[in-house]
């Protein structure tokens, strides 16, 4: 007995073998289940080329303010109301800030740029030097400019500061310079090709958000009613039901109505966030119960699993077994599930804005773009663009979507590879 | 009269003299409730899956425990490490109930009582390597700090006969043996004196099989390790056990040392049992007397007044029907009323 | 699971199928039928005492007649209906109407206008063969007004002299009143009524006011209160004795409530309460409406309502037949084999949210002018929808195109789209408590900065007239004061000239909040870029559903809002009246004590264009202090077959069924 | 049958409870929304606007008015609708609600018909073109939302090839297009889980000892390998038919069918109380007998399978 347990205490020298080893089992890296997956995941064609169809769109539109893009929002009632596609003839070729309403410098948002920061300037060396009654009203004055006056702001509407930052730079690259109306442009004379540019914003935060929220509270609840069963699980899962059953049309036009409250708004833009933020929040909050469903599934069925009775025989916690060993085997479901949760949340919002509930203007979302292109859609004259582009836009993204979530299917569950 | 309680107590008189065993278990029982129907009228049941096994084990023994599937073995081995809660019944670890303990009451004692599973494909985290997975334990007993954790699970695999390289390796990345081994490194991790082995080997090729009996030999030699090793096949324990109990639904119905039960089984259970077992000798195969069971095993649900055996024994007589039968004899018990002595 | 039950299983589903199948499809086994339009949307009943709102307008005429009904000047058919002199348009298009006699033959108007006597006409019937008495019309208003009605627009009849003391159940002590017993035939049902029992109102006895907590809610206050009220005794003189009434359940020891009593009376108290339902003024001498024979009808009005001949062409006021309700009571009366009505067509049938379908009333005074012998009326809500039926030619008159294809639509060579001034205003309400719109020179720069001319022409595009005043051109007499034209350069000055002009942070942002709908949506948008562009002034745009937006108007949570004005009757008083301080509908903050004088002088002026000349005025300080911004007049946006004749377009967008007939 | 009516009977229990806590939760939700159901353009006189409200006891506190309501709606009763008042709301759901039920039933139908077939095609004609732009089809159902598809078919199939009636409701050419329309999106589902199911029953053994048999493939295919693939279709078809139900206020709307969808939105959107809860109840009602159903279709799929222990 003495001998066997001194056999346990390596000396030194073993020691010294096992650490000069341990450098070479560094190199020796195991795959691991996902790098395996990835491994699969490169050699689907198809589920590769969507997957790079959404880096590139979500990059495209992350990035839109930089893009030598027309203003979404600048409307040109005169002179460029509902043209058809194309990039030939004069009013195709726009400025930015030649719309002769906006009275800007030379007919030139750089000119009027320029001449704005040179008053603001102006304004700023006289407040300088000024002081007393004097000072207090030129300060006034200054901040009446820059709230009032600033360019930017009557082309893009209220932009945000890193958009405003970004705003700045593509005119510093771009200048006056814009690509001309290739998607033709809406009733109100905006450029449908900038428009699918920032609606591409909304959608993707609203798909992205939404489904990250339905993602944490969904996975969390499942696997906790799962791996507790019981009673608890019983309970926890006709909550669930319950909330399948109430109808999504009070809940919306509710948070809608209080988010719109006076006060909640002055709240929330006291702690700066954003009502659409919220908004997306919410519509996750709506969207998680089936995530919990599946995730308890899953982990219903791992809980019987040896791993897991092996991870309680060497005295692991529930919390430990929950979040180190039953979730990141459900990770992998999940995340084939969350490809269908992001168009289904897309639809939502185009749902919503079908309803008029959602995305509110100035801002544009996919949905709000396809709901305008259907109205646009009549017997008697259809404006083909302004429903093709957006909705190809919208389908694509869900294609792509939807081909890469079978992609990730096949590749996370090898089992699973031919169905 | 308790006919178990009087079996434990001869048992344990039989050991009176050597110390305090190192896992004691008394009437073990565990009953799985079953509901059938609906709301109104559910009719309430239970499966004796284990009912009253008693037994012990000494520092550095191995017990083998056999009997058909569903024997209630497995569920035995889950009770003591209490994967599955007891109905009844006691054990003792070194000396200490555990088996009323709450998970946070028995974390230290799992340092001494550690298992091996069955399917050594299964029983590893595939989301883990295989160093997290041998070093788990120790993180959680919050021995030695994150190097040195690293450098006793490359010592650990290095004893278990794995390349201590892998240690960043996956577990689909071995074989089924070598899976096993990284299963019995991770017993070994916390430096148990007791692992339960439900039926490690029989996942297993029968060359493999081989292999790792022969390693938990030589880790119980280094190691001073007691198993408690299950098996469905008597020629597995017989070259690993130093005692050897038959369960036959949900109890012992006779345990005695190895070369003893090889030698003479006395229970009808037995007999028939190592009489199914292939001999190697084709002539002796060929000139055994092959005892044959009828019917199948019936259902746990099903309670027996008498001898559960008794509709499938070959010798069994009216009066088997009557009561049941305990566990009688010195070293070598057999619960039978016909068992010759 | 049974196998048998197993094996079966796909045969019932198929007879599941086959079932659901021919049901639906004998939904369509209808004939069609001579004319069908489409109404905007559902009709929600067609009981006059409870119907609100223009879909159910278009029904009602035709089911219903009203002491007179709206003709177009100058359209005169012999008695078969052939056409002896047809209208002619005005400039726009339109064709002015006029009221011409419907139940009644004639009328005479008393020399101080408050008046009227109608004749009814001898063959006026009601549909189940009955004949029309001028009781009828009584008895008819009694319900409207009664409170228990619950009718939304029961002020329509408020014109009339102590319609509204009825209506609010105002007793007053030495007054007639009438106290209805609870003794009803069906509980819950208004008529056949309770015993009603008359006198003089003595006095009131009333427990101990209630005394509030002082963090007693608005809510529960209200509720005390009425409880409190709901516990009064009446003291009534009947019969020279008096006899005690209430409607609360328990009135046990109300011998100390403290009684009001009318001077000079004789103070008994009975020994014994009545418990009674309703105790209201008694109506035959408080309203002023009375039937001295069959075929005649007496109305005395409150003031001189010039515009009160159009007013009973307006359904609050159409007859019901008393016989038919105190049969079948609310709402069965109005089930179509139920219903007695007195118009110029029946309800055949009604399908929710499909259609439903009126037949020609042989028994009309008129019916042989009549000319569409079925008609079909469609309630669903898409304008697309309707369109698309209307070009499949599943429709012949659509009330409302979709305004995205107006250009096209104006373009068609059948010509059967032709937009018409209607009487109907486009503005923007403000509220003038909120900065920066309290000052005056902000709103009148936000006036300036909206070129209305772009709007009507690039945005709404059905050929509406960009809006300077409140009240729409087209009423005769009436013209209209303007507020200044759009001019960005003058809005700037004007905007110079305000608080806000150079304070820290620039002009505070102002929000426009309008319903859910596209050219809301649209016409906000622009209004924010030219506001933006013109003025630098930020607006935030917040749309809200119908409710929602209706409940923060009427609680004055927005700033700026978009807003209509459909008149209720063909005169400037529906447009001036609602601004006067505090009024109802004016939730913008805004009042005018010179404002309010003239308004009241309109009212009061029996000099009919002297009382046009003080609604100018009053609209002139509007127009100049702008707590709205008026944006443009409506146009009618129907579109009508070209085989239809008889459809006269006019202010009013009213087209009742029977001036109408099909020339192939 | 014994331990149907025991399943039926635990169910119904469930049911209950949450059909109590769905009408609750949609009772106070309702209120809480600001706005009432006699808001209009133009405001009513304060005294005109008490005596309305009286008439459905809106003065009334909120909880006196819940176990008003709760007690008539318990005994089948949702008393009469607010804004339509000449029906009770038992009256207008009785209306509608069969049009919307047999829409439903012709979309779903459909759908199961297309997405068995195309699934079935597909999977037989792995990786062929047929299988590709089957497939596509089924993306293309599940990504296009409704009201798109919907409106894109009016123009094709109405104007175009003039083909279908624009809207309505009564004939069966009437039916063709909103069924599709409703049916498309639960068609591409449909397809895609039938091809995955079929391709895993394909490769069993039990499908290849059929094959070995020498029996036809048809008949293997019908006869052995749909049924086994047909079972997760149908515990989809659950969730399916709710969303067809809920689905369908967009198709109503679009055309025109007089159905109960409308009056969901309609009611919430005007505050139409009596209404609105009778629609929920309904629906929340819908939706758990559906989910019932397709537990006993699993009892009738697969003989395994018992209910009691569903």
């Amino acid at each position: 007995m003495v001998e066997s347990q001194d056999a346990k205490q390596p000396d030194a020298s073993e020691l010294e073998r096992y650490a000069a080893l341990l450098d070479e089992a560094r190199r020796i890296k195991g795959t691991s289940l996902w790098q395996d997956a990835w491994r699969r995941l490169k050699r689907n064609r198809l589920a590769m080329i969507s997957l790079w169809c959404l880096v590139a769109v979500a990059m495209l539109a992350a990035f839109a303010p930089l893009l030598p893009l027309q203003s979404p929002l600048d409307k040109d009632l005169k002179d460029r109301k509902n043209l058809a596609p194309g990039f030939r003839g004069q009013r195709y070729w726009v400025k930015l800030g030649e719309r002769s309403d906006l009275r800007f410098a030379s007919d030139s948002l750089t000119a009027e740029l320029a001449k704005f920061d040179d008053e603001v300037a102006e304004l700023k060396t006289k407040v300088r030097a000024a002081s007393g009654t004097d000072r207090e009203q030129l300060l006034g004055e200054l901040d009446g400019k820059i709230h009032n006056s600033d360019p930017l702001e009557k082309l893009w509407h209220n932009p945000g500061s890193i958009v405003r930052q970004l705003l700045r730079l593509r005119i510093m690259l771009f200048g006056d310079w814009c690509l001309p109306s290739l998607f033709g442009t809406d009733d109100l004379g905006r450029d449908v090709l900038s428009r699918v540019f920032w609606g591409a914003r909304v959608s993707l935060i609203v798909g992205i958000v939404a489904t990250l929220v339905s993602l944490l509270i969904g996975v969390t609840y499942g696997a906790v009613s799962g791996y507790l069963g019981g009673w608890i699980d019983s309970v926890m899962m006709r909550i669930v039901d319950i909330l399948y059953s109430i109808p999504f049309i009070f809940i919306v036009i509710f948070i809608i109505t209080i988010l719109s409250a006076e006060e909640t708004k002055a709240k929330m833009d006291a702690l700066g966030i954003n009502q659409l933020t919220v908004f997306y929040v919410l519509i996750g909050a709506i969207y998680w119960l089936t995530m919990a469903r599946v995730v308890r599934g899953q982990v219903i069925s791992l809980k019987t699993e040896l791993f897991i009775d092996a991870a309680h025989v060497v005295g692991a916690s529930r919390a430990r077994i929950v979040f180190q060993h039953l979730i990141p085997n459900v990770m992998s479901v999940v995340i084939v599930y969350l490809t269908l949760t992001i168009p289904a949340v897309m639809r939502f919002e185009a749902f919503l804005s079908f309803l008029g509930v959602g995305v509110q203007a100035p801002d544009v979302s996919w949905g709000l773009l396809v709901d305008e292109g259907v109205k646009a859609v009549t017997p008697i004259k259809i404006y083909w663009w302004l429903i093709a582009f957006s909705g190809g836009a919208l389908a694509a993204t869900l294609f792509s979507l939807n081909f890469l979530g079978d992609g990730l299917r096949d590749a996370l569950d090898p089992r699973m590879k031919n169905r | 009269m308790n006919p178990t309680a009087d079996a434990t107590s001869l048992s344990r008189a039989e050991q009176s003299n050597a110390s305090v065993p190192l896992l004691d278990v008394r009437d073990l029982s565990v009953h799985f409730p079953f509901r059938r129907g609906g709301l109104l009228n559910a009719q309430q049941g239970f499966i004796r899956a284990v009912d009253g096994v008693s037994f012990q084990v000494a520092e550095g023994e191995t017990l083998g425990i056999v009997g058909e599937s569903g024997c209630g073995k497995s569920t035995t081995a889950r009770a003591i490490v209490k994967l599955v809660r007891p109905t009844g019944g006691e054990v003792y670890l070194d000396g200490q109930r555990i088996d009323r303990l709450s998970d946070r009451e028995m974390l230290p004692h799992r340092q001494n009582i550690q298992m091996i599973f069955q399917d050594p494909f299964a029983s590893l985290n595939p989301r883990m390597t295989v160093g997290n997975i041998i070093t788990e334990p120790m993180h959680i007993f919050h021995l030695y700090d994150r190097t040195q954790r690293k450098l006793e699970a490359m010592r650990l695999m290095d004893l278990v006969g794995l390349d201590p390289k892998f240690l960043n390796r996956y577990p689909h990345e071995f074989s089924g043996g070598q899976r096993q081994r990284i299963g019995i490194a991770r017993a070994l991790a916390v430096q148990p004196k007791l692992i339960i082995c439900d039926e490690p080997v029989s996942a297993l090729d029968v060359s493999i099989q081989a292999q790792v009996i022969n390693l938990l030999m030589e880790l119980q030699e280094k190691l001073g390790l007691a198993y408690v090793f299950i098996a469905h096949d008597l020629a597995v324990v017989r070259h690993i056990a130093h005692r050897v109990g038959v369960m036959y639904l949900g109890r012992l119905v006779e345990t005695a040392p190895k070369a003893e039960l090889y030698a003479h089984p006395r229970h009808p259970y037995t007999q028939a049992l190592l009489s199914a077992a292939p001999i190697p000798d084709p002539v002796a195969e060929r000139e055994r007397k092959r005892i044959e069971l009828q019917g199948e095993v019936p259902s746990p649900e099903k309670i027996y007044a008498g001898c559960s055996f008794a509709d499938r024994c070959p010798i069994a007589e009216e009066s088997c029907r009557g009561a049941q039968p305990m566990l009688e004899g010195g070293v070598h018990q057999a619960a039978c009323f016909k068992a010759e002595l | 699971m049974h196998p048998t039950l197993r094996n079966a299983f796909p045969y019932v589903a198929l007879v599941v199928l086959m079932s659901a199948l021919v049901w639906a499809v004998s939904f369509g086994t209808l004939p069609p039928a001579d004319f069908s339009f489409h109404n905007g949307d559902e009709i929600k009943t067609v009981d006059p005492s409870k119907a609100t709102g223009q879909p159910e307008h278009r029904v009602m005429t035709s089911l219903f007649e009203g002491l007179y009904r709206e003709w177009p000047l100058g359209y005169e058919l012999d008695e078969e209906g052939n056409v002896l002199n047809a209208p002619e348009p005005d400039e726009n298009g339109n064709y002015p109407l006029d009221a011409a006699p419907g139940v009644a033959e004639s009328v005479d108007i008393s020399e101080d206008g408050r008046v009227y006597t109608f004749h009814i006409r001898e063959a006026a019937k009601w549909s189940d063969g009955s004949k029309f008495t001028a009781d009828d019309f009584v008895w008819s208003w009694r319900r409207t007004l009664h409170p228990e009605t619950a009718s939304q627009y029961a002020y329509q009849l408020w014109y009339l002299k102590g319609a509204k003391k009825y209506t609010t159940s105002t007793v007053t002590l030495g007054g007639l009143i009438e106290v209805e017993l609870s003794d009803r035939l069906r509980v819950g049902q208004l008529f056949p009524r309770g015993t009603i029992r008359r006198g003089k109102l003595l006095g009131i006895a009333r427990p101990p006011e209630p005394q509030h907590a002082p963090d007693a809610s608005d809510e529960d206050k209200a509720e005390a209160e009425s409880e409190w009220q709901e516990r009064s005794v009446y003291l009534v003189e009947e019969n020279s004795k008096v006899v005690a009434f209430s409607k609360g359940e328990s009135t046990s020891g109300w011998s100390n409530f403290k009684v009001d009593w009318l001077a000079g009376s004789a103070r008994d108290l009975p020994s014994e309460v009545v418990n009674c339902l309703h105790v209201l003024p008694d109506f035959e001498a408080t309203v002023g409406v009375k039937a001295p024979d069959d075929k005649t009808l007496v109305v005395t009005l409150q003031n001189r309502t010039p515009f009160f001949l159009h007013l009973t062409t307006f359904y609050p006021l159409f007859p019901m037949n008393r016989k038919c309700i105190e049969t079948h009571g609310t709402p069965a009366w109005t089930k179509p084999e139920n219903i007695v009505s007195n118009g110029t067509y029946n309800l055949e049938f009604r399908r929710f949210r499909d259609r439903l379908r009126l037949v020609k009333n042989p028994l009309h005074w008129s019916h042989k002018q009549v000319k569409l012998e079925t008609v079909d009326v469609f309630g669903f809500k898409s304008e697309t929808t309707a369109l698309n039926m209307y070009l499949t030619g599943q429709l012949d008159w659509i009330t409302d195109a979709p305004s995205t294809v107006i250009p096209q639509l104006m373009a068609r060579k059948e010509r059967d789209y032709v937009p018409t001034p209607l009487l109907i205003i486009y503005f923007y309400r403000i509220n003038v408590t909120r900065a920066p719109c309290d000052d005056i020179h902000v709103r009148r720069a936000l006036n300036m900065a909206i070129d209305k001319q772009l709007i009507c022409d690039k945005v709404t595009q059905a050929g509406q007239q960009p809006a300077r005043s409140l009240v729409p051109p087209g009423l005769p007499g009436y013209r209209s004061p303007l507020c200044e034209p759009f001019d960005p350069v003058a809005a700037r000055e004007e905007l110079k000239k305000s608080k806000y002009a150079n304070l820290p942070g620039g002009i505070p942002k102002v929000e426009i909040l309008y319903n859910t709908n596209e050219n809301h949506r649209a016409i906000a948008e622009v209004i924010q870029q030219q506001w933006k562009n013109n003025l630098g002034i930020d607006a935030e745009l917040k749309n809200s559903e119908w409710t929602t937006y209706l409940s923060s108007i009427h609680s004055q949570e927005y700033s700026i809002a978009r807003a209509g004005w459909v008149p209720d009757y063909p005169d400037a008083n529906t447009f001036i009246d609602m601004w006067v301080t505090g009024g109802e509908n004016n939730e913008t903050g805004w009042g005018n004590p010179d404002y309010d004088a003239f308004v009241k002088k309109a009212a009061e002026e029996p000099g009919l264009d002297r009382r046009l000349r003080w609604m100018e005025q009053a609209e002139e300080i509007l127009m100049a202090e702008l707590p709205i911004i008026p944006i443009y007049y409506y146009v009618s946006k129907g579109m009508v077959s070209p085989r239809v004749k008889g459809f006269f377009p006019n202010v009013q967008d009213q087209h009742p069924l029977y001036w109408m007939r099909i020339e192939d | 049958m014994g331990e149907s009516l025991q399943f039926l009977f635990r169910r119904a229990g469930w049911y209950l409870a949450t059909m109590w806590v769905v009408y609750t939760v949609s009772f106070f939700l309702m209120h809480a929304v600001p706005g009432g159901p006699f808001d209009a353009e133009r405001n009513l006189p304060p005294e005109v606007r008490k005596n309305v409200e009286a008439q459905f006891n809106l003065n009334d506190p909120l909880p006196v008015q819940y176990f008003d309501h709760l007690t008539r709606a318990l005994r089948g009763d949702f008393g009469a609708s607010i804004k339509i008042p000449d029906f009770t709301v038992n009256e207008i759901i009785g209306q509608g609600f069969p049009i919307s039920a047999s829409l439903g039933l012709f979309a779903m139908v459909f759908a199961v018909c297309l997405g068995t077939t195309a699934g079935v095609v597909s999977a037989i004609r792995r990786e062929s073109f047929v299988d590709f732009s089957f497939m596509v089809a089924a993306t293309l159902g599940i990504a296009v939302p409704n009201f798109v598809l919907a409106s894109l078919a009016i123009i094709l199939f109405v104007f175009q090839i003039q083909l279908l009636p624009a809207a309505g409701w009564g004939s069966l050419k009437q039916i063709i297009l909103p069924a599709i329309c409703l049916g498309a999106p639960y068609a591409g589902y449909i397809s895609r889980l039938t091809r995955t199911g079929m391709l895993e029953v394909l490769g069993r053994d039990y499908i290849r000892t059929a094959f070995a048999k020498g029996l036809s493939e048809r008949r293997v295919v019908v006869r052995h390998a749909l049924r086994g693939a047909l079972v997760p279709v149908v515990s989809y078809l659950g969730p399916a038919v709710a969303g067809v139900m809920t689905g369908s206020l967009v198709v109503e709307k679009i055309f025109a069918l007089p159905g109960m969808g409308s009056h969901f939105i309609e009611a919430a959107f005007q505050r139409d109380y009596p209404l609105a809860l009778g629609v929920v109840v309904v629906y929340t009602a819908l939706v758990l007998l559906m989910n019932t159903m397709v537990d006993f279709s699993y009892a009738i799929l697969d003989p395994r399978v018992k209910l009691g222990e569903l």
